[in-house]
C-alpha cells in the first residue's frame, strides 16, 4: 500500500511540468494525513540519490520536481542541441538585485548599478524571471518589480529565504574580483580590441 | 568605419557602467576599497574618458556623472582636517562612493552565487510529457485553474493598439482608471442592494479628487445607461436604479 | 563504467520529449560498439519493471521513451484537472480591451479586433474574470462588459490603477539612448534561449 502511494506520487512527479507541492499532491490523493506524502518524497529522494541513476528529487519552488542529474548536462546539451544560453552579466546583476531588494523600482536598481537597466527588466519580464508587484506611492507612481516562482524554479530555490546570503565585502583581491576576467584585459593595448571583439562574437553564436 | 565598430564593443564589453570601471581600477591598483586614494583613482578615471574621448568611444553620460563626483570628493577631501574634525557629524567625503561601491560588490557577488547554481536549462532539465501520454486525459476547461502574468495582458494589449481605430482610442489617464475603480465599487453596490441613495456614495468622503471621481463615475454609469437616477418629489432624496 | 552509460542513457530518456532510437543516443555518446546502448536499454527496462515504480520503458516506432505507467492515469488525470492553464491569445486581447476599455460593449471590442468575440467574452465570462455590468440603452440594448475582483486577483492588482501602460513597457526598453544598446543585445541572443524554454513551459495550449 505504502508503494503504491510512493509510485503514485513518482508518476505525478513525473508527468508535471512544474513542481509539485505536497498540499498539490493532496488534492489528488486526498490523504487524512498528508504528512505521509512528506515521508514518500523523502524515501524517493533517497532511492534515487542511492541508485544515482540519470535523476534526482529536487526540492524546488515551494515544491517537488524530478530533474536530470547536473553531471549529465553535457551529453543532454548534446542531445538537445541547445546552445550555452546563459543569462547574461548584465541580466544576472539586475536580477540578483531584484532578488535581493524586492519590492524594488527600477530607479533603485539603476542607482546601485549606475546604468540604465530598462531592457534587462523588460527581457527579464518576458521570461517570466520578474514581475511587476504594484505600484509605489510617490510622485511617477513608478512599478514595483519582484521576482516570480519561474526564479525559484531556474535556480533551484526552495523559496526567498533559500537564497543564499550575499557576502561582506572584504576587499577587492578575493571574492569580488570573479566574473571580472575581462575587465583585466589591458585598456590600452591594441590586441585586446581583437579579444573583446572575439569575445563578443562568441556570444552571439 | 569598421575600426570604430571594433573600439564600440570593446568599450561596452570591457565596463558595463561607471561603477565597473571603478571596481576595476580600485582592483587593478590594489588599493583598500575602505580607504580609497581618492587622488589616483580620480585621475586614472579621468585619463580613462580621457582616453575613451580620444579614440571616439560612444559611452554613456553616467561615465561623467561619476567622474564630477570623484572630483568633488576629490576637492572635499582637500579640505584642511580640522575644519572636519570641529563638526562631529563629519563623514569621510569618500563614503559616498564607498558605500554605493561595497552596495554594487554585494549585488555583483550575490549574482555570482546565482549563477553558480544549478539552473533549469543548463545543468539541469525537467522532462517534458511526452503529448501522447496526456492526449487522452482531456480537461474540463470549465474547472482549470488560470496561468497568465499582467505581461502578457499589456503585451497582447499592445498588439491591439496598433490596429485600434482612431475613435477607439484609450484614455491612460490615472483619473480615467480611478473612475473605472469607482464603477466596478457602484456597481458592487448596486448589484447586493438594487439601489443605493445618491449622496451616500459621497458619504465620509472628503479629498476633493475622489468626490470628482464619484461624480464622474456616476455621470459614466448613466451614460452607458446602467442605472437610472431617480429624485423622489416629497422629500428631494435622489436615488440610483441598477437596471 | 557500464553503470554510467546506463545512467546517461536514462537521463538522456528522461529529457527528451520524443522516443528515442539507439542510433539517436549514439549520436551523442558516440560508441564504437551501439549494441551496448541497446543492452542498457533492456537491464533499465528490466529494472523499472521489477520495481513496478511510477514509470517504465516503452519500445514505440520510433524508439525508446520512460512513460508513466498506465495504472496511475486515474490520479494524473486528477492532477491535470488541477493544474494551471492558459488563456489564448485571443482571450488575452479580448481581456485587455475589457480591462482598459470597460465599461465596454461587444461591438466595440469587435470594432477594435476585426473578429467576433462571442466565444472568447463567454469564456472569460465563465471564468468569472469579466462580468456584465448591464445593457447599454441603445438599439438592441447590447451587453455591458466590466473586468471582476477575480480579474484583479488574477493579476495580482490592488485595484485598476495598478494596471501598467502599455507605454510604461514600451518605455522600458525605449527611453534609453544609446547605452542601451548593450542591454538590448544579450537579451535578443537570451531569447532563442526563451524559445526553448518557453516550449518547455508550455502547457495544455
Amino acid at each position: 500500500m505504502r508503494d503504491d502511494l510512493k509510485h503514485i506520487i513518482e508518476s505525478l512527479l513525473f508527468v508535471s511540468e512544474s513542481p509539485l507541492s505536497v498540499r498539490q499532491i493532496n488534492s489528488v490523493l486526498d490523504l487524512r494525513e498528508p504528512a505521509v506524502i512528506r515521508e514518500c518524497l523523502q524515501e524517493l529522494a533517497e532511492e534515487y540519490e542511492a541508485r544515482k541513476g540519470g535523476f534526482y528529487l529536487s526540492e524546488v519552488a515551494g515544491g517537488f520536481q524530478i530533474r536530470s542529474r547536473p553531471e549529465y548536462r553535457e551529453w543532454i546539451r548534446q542531445l538537445l542541441q541547445a546552445g550555452p544560453s546563459r543569462l547574461s552579466r548584465a541580466a544576472l546583476e539586475t536580477l540578483a538585485i531584484v532578488a535581493y531588494k524586492q519590492p524594488v523600482i527600477r530607479s533603485d536598481i539603476e542607482h546601485i548599478r549606475g546604468v540604465d537597466c530598462g531592457g534587462v527588466l523588460r527581457m527579464l519580464l518576458e521570461r517570466k524571471i520578474i514581475r511587476v508587484l504594484g505600484r509605489k506611492e510617490i510622485p511617477g507612481r513608478p512599478l514595483i518589480y519582484g521576482t516570480t516562482r519561474r526564479f525559484l524554479e531556474l535556480f533551484d530555490l526552495k523559496d526567498l529565504k533559500d537564497l543564499p546570503t550575499p557576502q561582506e565585502i572584504k576587499s577587492l583581491s578575493g571574492d569580488a574580483g570573479e566574473g571580472q576576467e575581462r575587465a583585466e584585459t589591458p585598456a590600452v593595448s591594441d590586441e585586446s580590441e581583437e579579444d573583446a571583439g572575439a569575445e563578443e562574437g562568441q556570444k552571439n553564436t | 568605419m569598421p575600426d570604430d565598430e571594433r573600439y564600440h564593443v570593446k568599450v561596452e564589453n570591457i565596463f558595463e557602467g561607471p561603477m565597473d570601471l571603478l571596481v576595476y581600477l580600485i582592483k587593478k591598483h590594489e588599493v583598500d576599497i575602505y580607504d580609497i586614494p581618492i587622488a589616483l583613482i580620480t585621475d586614472r578615471y579621468l585619463q580613462y574618458i580621457a582616453w575613451m574621448k580620444a579614440m571616439n568611444i560612444d559611452f554613456a553620460g553616467d561615465f561623467l556623472l561619476m567622474a564630477a563626483t570623484l572630483a568633488h570628493i576629490k576637492s572635499r577631501m582637500l579640505l584642511p582636517v580640522h575644519e572636519s574634525l570641529e563638526d562631529e557629524d563629519a563623514e569621510d567625503p569618500r563614503l559616498e562612493i564607498t558605500r554605493p561601491l561595497l552596495e554594487y560588490l554585494r549585488m555583483k557577488a550575490a549574482a555570482e552565487q546565482l549563477a553558480g547554481r544549478n539552473i533549469l536549462g543548463e545543468d539541469t532539465y525537467n522532462r517534458q510529457p511526452p503529448k501522447e501520454e496526456l492526449d487522452d486525459l482531456k480537461v474540463d476547461p470549465s474547472t482549470e485553474s488560470l496561468q497568465v502574468s499582467l505581461f502578457e495582458l499589456i503585451d497582447a494589449f499592445q498588439q491591439v493598439l496598433e490596429k485600434i481605430p482612431g475613435d477607439h482610442r484609450v484614455d491612460f489617464s490615472e483619473e480615467r482608471f480611478s473612475i473605472q475603480d469607482k464603477i466596478a465599487e457602484i456597481v458592487d453596490i448596486l448589484e447586493a442592494k438594487g439601489s443605493v441613495v445618491f449622496y451616500e456614495l459621497f458619504a465620509g468622503k472628503t479629498v476633493k479628487a475622489e468626490l470628482i471621481v464619484t461624480f464622474l463615475a456616476i455621470l459614466e454609469l448613466a451614460k452607458v445607461g446602467l442605472i437610472e437616477i431617480a429624485q423622489q418629489v416629497q422629500t428631494g432624496v435622489i436615488r440610483l436604479f441598477y437596471l
